[in-house]
């Protein structure tokens, strides 16, 4: 299947020139530019329908192009013609017959395509493959990194990092409502459902940044709850694993050592945690690392200290309804506490 | 006039004037204020129930433009999370709940007794209820819209989400109840139907003579009574999770939110046949007159529409692929899902033999229907992607589906209805729509729809989700999202004429006599708008167009009463003369029945104890609606004797 | 179509009754209503050492609380209320009062007895100063307005809220029935604290 | 080893290092206890949990009692034994808001003329027992992180052993050696963490290899949550004289929810063998290796000889929280045997080679999933209510409760000075619907000699005597004695309210013998009385509550001493 896929991949490409380009041209999310294995066995399989289908769409049209360019016209007037009168129109019934038949074959074609690429998702190789648990919170991921060693275990949010060739499975749970784990680039959907737990495996084989986003209706911030994978040749993602698990190196800075005590000692502490300080609240994203993030709340902005000021100050300006208070401490408070945040490397 | 028509009209045994009138004055409504809240007449009740559908229509399709107004550019701030969350939400609703199934059990409610020769639909009481609480569920919801309360967790209600504790408030108890309000309606229409087209049909007018339009409703009817209890079931279950505080959904205590999925699909998919189907009968009733023939294969038909309605109940889990289900499971469900489109094709073909062997009359009615050909089979189409359970994974949730649905129901149900519409209008109104406007209408329809639509299935494969209230400026989306909402106002704009064109048609439009489009069936047969009673003299019926058929005798029923309603029930197989039957007469009792249930419902948003003590006052209007009259029934014994 | 407006009536009438409710209670307010206090406003006094966070930091460097500065505002709004019952889990109220109210470490707060009284402003000042016999004081760690909607929940518990305003079910484990199905409570008049109800 | 002729005295809550609870006294027996009258009563004014053994001492019995943990000395050579004095230690206020299960104490330790006490606020003080003058104090916990103390202190030589408690609120776990002198400490010995601060060094020699390795105490614990990973030491302590070695349990980890904190998590819900000079670790064995239910190893050591299998091996008898009786070897920590006393679901036996108990999935709580028939229930078959063994019968007689539960997870949140759960629980009777019981066991046969259903879990302590009587109280009221062959009852008195604490006896000044017990119903089991809960809720006092809904038709709060003796 997948085989005969391939050789009619060319053909879909040019049978839909328009379509393709117009999609094509935009990789930052899109289901047709697959990273991996998985998504490109479905992206074979949308060449394929999207082949078939385009097809048989041209066929119907033309048939009743011709129909209305052959019949004769009339008026309303006309007195109607009545089946004795038509006859048996054994033409009519052939053409009929051989339309029904040809569809039923191509509809049993595609069930079959549709078939060979479930089992062919089903096929990708488990061997030492990474597992991540991740947890969809209202409107955010949290993800815990697992290994046998509990010690070597660690937390991050909204931002993945997998090794480039290797298989990830993903365990997928949520604490609150539905959500549904997308990353077009390396796999379809899965949802997320309270009280159950499911897996998604999926694998990249070339690096980059595949940007998701949840794709079940979750609430106000449905829009807003983005998660990036960041795909990376084993060696660098090993040493990216291994500053995770550190905490980051408090700095000796005075502004960032105010703002510390402030996070302590303000609301911060109640929700978010920092590994290596008391804050081990987890109700909230885990900030140990948070300053190497490129988004701050889950896609909502680029990660700059600007931003950084503007979201903490008030969030329900930036993403209306998000778990996020808004902050009344004074300007100087607030500077301090994003000097900190930043200095978490 | 065309032949058609004047074979009817030479051949009938013309009815006294003196039976005319005193069979008007029978079957009428009473007047003022007071008969108008009593009329029971189906072509009184069937008007207003496809003006209110319309009503709704038009609140559904400007909450749409607010949407596309606020998707027009990215990061736009004019409508916030929780109000767009309401938007789509009433959207939605609006469009499934309260127009798109009700507009077309409207549309029958007129058209089915005349199309086969009846003075009117079983338990027109019933028919007057189910109006009234089909309207006062409606106007609920808006009601609460306005008042903040609009529903905001989707159409489709998913707990937990919609749960008691992440939806807090009464916004989803309304969704919940307004549910129940238009299945109830749903349901009664559906029983009113199948007993009509079984029992009321004229003599002759057997099985394989009965009109597909006919036929579609029938169909419809019995799925709605299979599918639409589910629903009722699901969302009775989900207020008394939010207001009394049972475990239906709730995994902590052994319920199960994933329940709530399976019982909302396993009405929510047959929910879009009901829609179809009735759109397929449009067709097959337009197409013919245009074509100036019989339907080609109509045995084929209706084993067509049969077939559809069987199989349309075993394909709810391919809105649930991405929940994990048993891999086998999934698979048939993807056979199923792909192979419901044979029947459709079957159809499709037909048409096409047709057309193709007709001769084509271009009036509006055939231009909508048309159009069906392109934007329904392209709808089908990429039905059939996602069907499949792999690809559907990815363009699950996406606009590909918000794309995919708009095609199948706009196209497969609303372009159709608009062509009934200017089809049967004259008939309604005894005026023809003007021509013109209606080809303006038409175009800017069509592409519209096109510019609105088809840039959400690219939308999708580009990844954007649906029910998102904005989206970033960096995805790409802009441009697309931007043309969509142009086609979006495009729609609105052909709407505006179309009601432009209703309107003043219904003054100023031409003449349209018995039959302007030369129509096979009998609902052509008599005068445009009918009279009270439809039918001076029930005919009888020979075959399956029989206003084209040639004369044969007997030609009418002769002997019903014509100074008290009274109708003739025929056998449900060859439709052979049974029994002459009284009906009902017109009562305000349906309406005040209506007022108590919509306070019973309405209650019990707030307090469970409303179930009980409203229910007083529904059962006494229950019970003086069903009160016998000592005069009524020495009537009907009269008559028993001497007809 | 006068009869048409004719069947409007019951519309109208149903949305007049509703109306006045229904807003309020509909209201969804992301932002904050409290504006930041002002140096006016009077300084918290804590009423316990305990204090939640990173207690070593010691009380004197906690950064001042202020007074409340605004009002209770949420006796009507679903919405605020079902928040406050999740941050009642969140800042760990369930652990210390039970998930359902009927109190564990901290005294029930579902039942009538209210030793540091059961008003709105007795139970922000329990939230923020604290209380001697245990339980912290949460000024600065909680904001304002989350206090206040804390305090709405809280008095959910014993069914001070209209039933239409407290939260049904949660989808957990259950330990009674949801806080909407509860009767109100008659507060007692406040007790000396004998040591045992704290 | 326990059953020398007896001093009379009852100096610790045990009754001895070897923690049997048996007095040798024979003056009450099985023939005349039915006559037993009440002596004399006292009372403490305070209405908490009374789970505290009084002690006796030079002529003075030494009452300690639940927060504000005033010291009561009464005089018995006086009728009437009139209070002689009383010392008040003025704990934090505060403190009693991080108490997880009532503001109780086990008891107080008497050793040359001065007498210790623990304070909820984690301090230990040092009182001279005839004046009631304080030697000294020191503060050992903070109980603004949730740190508090109410074990009873055990003196071991010249040394005073205190451990903290506080696990539900994520306390790192540790037990003290105080300089009984001075106060000042000695060693302290963590129960989580780096070998260092475990004191594990050369001589730790645990008999399963999965106790072995390098700070096991760190890479059992996803990072950093070991500094807040309870295994609090706040039950029981033996010591053998013979091995020179002490014996305590570990909490709990925390929090409850599992998922929170993959690995073994050690050194948690064991018990460690330690040198008393040095306090350095000999061996380790964990009953509940990242335990699931709360299932402290925190319950008596009783240090017993037994003829086992043909030959007498030095033994640790223990009933666990999860519901078996370990019989451990006391040199090397080798599990001789362990059988379930109760019904028992979470579990499927326990492996003879590994030790570690075989896991049932089936009742592992995960986040946002409710599993049911939790059996024990998290107080487990047995709580901190000590068993008392008698020589002379050769069994153990266990106060225990019969308890299943609901339970469900979620992911808890640190937040210091606050619980640390990230659990929900429901409690209900077991089996046969009675949620108490008090049963004698043999650990020899390894099966119960026989067993009395009670209403209520059974959470006082137990009392042996050579007069074949067996003494416990139930949360009624109800103070009985019964036939240690039979368990047939034998005398029964009502008290005031219902009891928790642990009856003693002892020799009065007068020669006499006294059964003495203090009744005032409490502890977790009592909280729904003593802390006025509201029962409706389910999950009042962690679920406790919902298995306990009627305690408030059977009792009131209390807070009194009776004492007993024949006429």
């Amino acid at each position: 299947m997948a085989t005969s896929a391939s050789t009619l991949r060319w053909l879909a490409a040019c049978g839909s020139v328009v379509l393709a380009a117009a999609v094509r041209a935009e990789p930052l999310q899109s289901v047709l530019a697959p990273a991996g294995p998985q998504a490109a066995h479905l992206k074979d399989l949308w060449d394929v329908m999207l082949l078939v289908c385009t097809g048989v769409f041209v066929a119907v049209l033309v048939a009743v192009g011709i129909a209305l360019w052959r019949a004769p016209r009339a008026d309303s007037s006309q007195r109607a013609s009545l089946p004795q009168e038509l006859g048996p129109q054994r033409g009519a019934r052939r053409s009929v017959l051989s339309a029904v038949v040809a569809s039923t074959l191509l509809l049993l074609f595609l069930i079959v395509a549709s078939v060979f690429t479930d089992r062919a998702l089903a096929r990708l190789s488990l061997h030492d493959a990474l597992h991540i648990e991740v947890t969809a919170n209202q409107w955010w991921w949290e993800a815990r990194y697992d290994d046998a060693q509990a010690s070597r275990m660690f937390n991050t949010a909204n931002e993945l990092h997998i090794p480039t060739g290797r298989p990830v499975v993903l365990t997928l749970r949520s604490n609150d409502v539905i959500h549904s784990f997308w990353v077009p680039a390396l796999h379809g959907k899965k949802d997320l459902i309270p009280g159950r737990t499911s897996t998604l495996r999926l694998q990249a084989d070339q690096a980059g940044t595949y940007r998701g986003q949840c794709a079940e209706f979750c609430g106000y911030q449905h829009t807003t709850m983005a998660l990036l994978v960041m795909a990376e040749p084993p060696a660098q993602y090993e040493a990216w694993a291994d500053h995770q698990r550190a905490t980051a190196a408090l700095s000796q800075e005075p502004q960032a050592a105010r703002g510390r005590h402030i996070f302590m000692t303000t609301t911060c502490v109640m929700c978010h945690s920092i590994q290596g300080t008391d804050a081990s609240a987890r109700r909230g994203p885990d900030l140990t690392h948070v300053a190497q993030r490129q988004t701050l709340a889950a896609g909502a902005l680029p990660n700059t200290p600007e931003n950084l000021e503007r979201w903490i100050r008030n969030p329900q300006h930036i993403k209306p309804g998000a778990n996020m208070p808004p902050s009344d401490l004074p300007t100087d408070d607030l500077k301090a506490l994003v000097a900190y945040l930043g200095s978490l490397q | 006039m065309n032949a058609g028509s004047e074979a009817v009209r030479r051949n009938s045994v013309p009815p006294t004037a003196a039976d005319a009138q005193a069979l008007e004055a029978t079957w009428r409504d009473p007047p003022g204020a007071m008969g108008w809240l009593s009329a029971v007449n189906h072509k009184a009740i069937g008007k207003r129930f496809i003006l209110t559908a319309f009503g709704f229509f038009v609140a559904g399709g400007f909450l749409a433009l607010l949407m596309r107004l606020q998707l027009a550019r990215p990061e736009n701030k004019l409508i916030g999370p929780d109000l767009y969350n309401q938007l789509f939400t009433m959207h939605g609703t609006t469009m499934m709940f309260l127009f798109a199934v009700p507009v077309m059990q409207a549309v029958s409610v007129y058209l089915v007794p005349l199309m086969i020769g009846s003075r009117s639909v079983a338990f027109p009481r019933m028919n007057a209820f189910a109006y009234w609480i089909y309207l006062f569920g409606g106007l609920m919801l808006y009601v609460a819209f306005v008042l903040n309360i609009g529903p905001d967790a989707g159409w489709f209600s998913y707990v937990p989400l919609a749960g008691p504790e992440y939806s807090p408030g009464k916004r989803v108890d309304f969704w919940a109840q307004l549910v129940t309000f238009t299945e109830l309606s749903g349901l009664l229409e559906a029983v009113i139907l199948i007993v009509t087209v079984f029992k009321l049909r004229a003599p002759g007018m057997t099985l394989n003579r009965i009109p597909l339009f006919v036929w579609g409703m029938l169909v419809t009817a019995f799925m709605v009574i299979f599918a639409m209890p589910s629903v009722m079931l699901a969302s009775t279950a989900l207020i008394m999770d939010r207001l009394v505080g049972t475990h239906f959904y709730n995994p902590g205590e052994g319920g199960d939110a994933v329940l709530w999925q399976h019982l909302f699909w396993f009405f929510g998919h047959p929910e879009v046949y009901f829609i179809f189907i009735p759109g397929l009968g449009f067709m097959s009733s337009i197409i013919p007159t245009f074509s100036r023939r019989p339907i080609y294969g109509y045995t084929a038909m209706v084993l067509a529409l049969i077939a559809t309605g069987f199989l349309a109940f075993g394909l709810w889990v391919h809105h649930m692929f991405a929940t994990n289900l048993p891999e086998m499971g999934k698979s048939f469900f993807t056979a199923a899902s792909m192979l419901i489109a044979i029947p459709s094709a079957v159809q499709i073909f037909c048409w096409i033999a047709t057309l193709w062997t007709g001769k084509l009359v271009f009036k509006t009615p055939l231009l909508f229907v048309l159009a069906f050909f392109v934007i329904l089979v392209l709808g089908g189409l990429t039905g059939v992607m996602l069907a499949s359970v792999p690809l559907d994974l990815q363009v699950h949730d996406t606009y590909f589906v918000v794309a995919h649905l708009h095609y199948v129901l706009i196209g497969g149900a609303v372009f159709p209805l608009f062509g009934a519409i200017y089809y049967w209008y004259p008939k309604i109104t005894g005026r023809l729509m003007s021509e013109r406007l209606g080809r303006w209408n038409f175009w800017l329809f069509f592409i519209g729809f096109n510019g609105a639509f088809f840039p959400m299935h690219l939308l999708g494969l580009q990844g954007m989700p649906r029910r998102v209230y904005t989206y970033p400026g960096d995805m790409g989306w802009s441009t697309m999202n931007a043309i969509a909402s142009v086609g979006a106002l495009m729609i609105g704009v052909s709407v505006l004429i179309f009601i432009v064109n209703v309107v003043r048609s219904r003054r100023s439009g031409e003449l349209a006599g018995s039959d302007p489009w030369g129509g096979g069936t009998l609902e052509w047969s008599t005068a445009s708008p009918p009279s009270a009673c439809n039918f001076e003299a029930i005919p009888v019926v020979h075959g399956a167009y029989p206003v084209w058929e040639p004369r044969r005798e007997p030609t009418h029923v002769a002997g019903l009463a014509v100074n008290s309603r009274e109708v003739l029930t025929t056998t449900v197989l060859d439709a052979e003369p049974d029994t002459r039957m009284p009906f009902p007469t017109p009562t305000i009792w349906p309406l005040v029945s209506a007022l108590a249930t919509t306070g019973l419902f309405v209650g019990s948003v707030f307090t469970p104890w409303a179930v009980v003590w409203v229910a007083l006052p529904v059962a006494a209007a229950m019970t003086a609606w069903f009160w016998p009259k000592r005069q009524d029934t020495n009537a009907s014994v009269a008559l028993e004797r001497a007809p | 179509m006068s009869s048409r407006c004719l069947r409007l009536w019951p519309a109208f009438a149903a949305a007049a009754l509703l109306c006045l409710p229904a807003c309020e209670r509909e209201k969804r307010q992301f932002d904050s209503p409290s504006p930041p206090p002002t140096p006016a406003s009077a300084p918290m006094m804590r009423a316990t050492p305990l204090q939640p966070g990173n207690a070593q930091l010691g009380a004197s460097s906690v950064p001042t609380a202020h007074m409340p500065s605004t009002d209770y505002r949420y006796e009507n709004n679903a919405f605020a209320v079902s928040q406050g019952k999740r941050l009642y889990r969140w800042y760990n109220c369930s652990s210390c009062h039970a998930p359902g109210g009927g109190g564990d470490w901290g005294p029930a707060l579902s039942d009538d007895q209210w030793v540091y009284g059961s008003s709105p402003a007795n139970i922000f000042a329990s939230i923020a100063e604290g209380r001697p016999a245990g339980m912290p004081s949460f000024a600065a760690h909680i904001s304002e307005d989350q206090t206040w909607q804390l305090v709405a929940y809280v008095r959910s518990l014993s069914g001070q809220l209209p039933k239409d305003v407290a939260p049904g079910r949660s989808d957990t484990m259950s330990g009674r029935e949801p806080e909407a199905g509860r009767d109100r409570e008659r507060p007692k008049p406040m007790e000396k604290s004998d040591g045992n109800k704290r | 080893m326990a059953a020398d002729a007896d001093d009379g005295e009852w100096p610790m809550a045990p009754k001895n290092h070897a923690s049997t609870r048996f007095s040798a006294l024979t003056q009450i027996d099985r023939s005349n206890v039915a006559n037993l009258r009440l002596a004399f009563t006292f009372d403490t004014g305070l209405r908490r949990g009374q789970e505290a053994a009084p002690i006796v001492a030079e002529g003075t019995m030494f009452i300690a009692s639940p927060f504000p943990n005033t010291l009561f000395a009464l005089d018995l050579t006086r009728p009437g034994a009139p209070l002689k004095w009383k010392f008040e230690p003025n704990p934090k206020l505060a403190a009693q808001g991080v108490a997880c299960c009532d503001v109780v104490t086990r008891g107080a330790a008497y050793s040359q003329g001065r007498v210790f006490i623990n304070t909820l606020g984690g301090q230990t003080v040092a009182v001279d027992a005839k004046t009631g003058t304080e030697l000294w104090r020191q503060q050992l916990g903070d109980s603004s992180k949730g740190e508090t103390i109410t074990m009873a202190p055990l003196v071991v030589k010249d040394k005073v052993l205190v451990g903290n408690a506080g696990s539900e609120l994520g306390v790192r776990g540790w037990l003290t050696a105080l300089d009984t002198a001075s106060g000042r400490v000695i060693w302290r010995a963590h129960s989580t963490g780096p070998d260092a601060e475990v004191l594990i060094g050369p001589n730790f020699k645990p008999f399963y290899q999965q106790d072995v390795g390098k700070d096991l105490g760190v890479t059992t614990w996803p990072p950093e949550a070991w500094k807040i990973g309870g295994g609090t030491a706040w039950g029981w302590i033996s010591y053998d004289p013979a091995l020179d070695l002490i014996y305590y349990g570990t909490a709990n980890p925390a929090p409850w929810n599992a998922e929170q904190r993959q690995g073994d998590n050690k050194w948690t819900a064991g018990i460690f063998a330690r040198n008393p000079d040095s306090g350095e670790a000999r061996w380790f064995y964990q009953y509940a290796p990242n335990d699931r239910h709360d299932y402290n190893g925190t319950n008596e050591n009783v240090l017993l000889d037994l003829q086992i299998e043909g030959r007498q091996r030095s033994v640790i008898v223990h009933p666990d929280r999860n519901g078996y009786v370990y019989v451990l070897d006391r040199a090397t920590g080798e599990v001789v045997s362990a059988d379930p006393f109760v019904k028992v679901t979470t579990t499927l036996g326990i492996d003879r080679l590994t030790g570690r108990p075989r896991m049932n999935p089936q009742v592992d709580p995960r986040n946002g999933e409710v599993v049911r028939e939790v059996c024990p229930a998290s107080p487990g078959g047995k709580d901190w209510q000590p068993s008392a063994w008698s020589p002379r019968t050769q069994l153990l007689y266990m106060p225990h409760q019969n308890l299943c539960q609901d339970m469900t997870a979620y992911t808890a949140s640190y937040i210091s000075g606050t619980p640390f759960l990230g659990s929900e629980v429901r409690m209900y009777a077991g089996p046969g619907g009675h949620r108490g019981v008090f049963g004698a066991w043999d650990p020899v046969k390894r099966r119960m000699a026989w067993a009395i259903p009670e209403r209520f879990p059974v959470w006082s302590g137990a009392l042996a005597t050579a007069g074949d009587v067996v003494f416990y109280g139930t949360m009624e009221g109800w103070f009985k004695a019964v036939d240690a062959r039979s368990g047939q009852l034998l005398w029964q008195f009502k008290t005031s309210s219902g009891i928790v604490g642990q009856p003693i006896s002892y020799r009065g000044p007068d020669g006499k013998q006294y059964v003495a017990v203090l009744s005032g119903v409490g502890g977790w089991a009592g909280a729904v009385v003593s802390k006025d809960l509201d029962v409706r809720d389910r999950t009042a006092a962690k679920g406790f509550a919902s298995a306990m809904a009627d305690l408030p038709q059977y009792t009131g709060k209390g807070g009194s001493l009776y004492v007993f003796a024949l006429p």
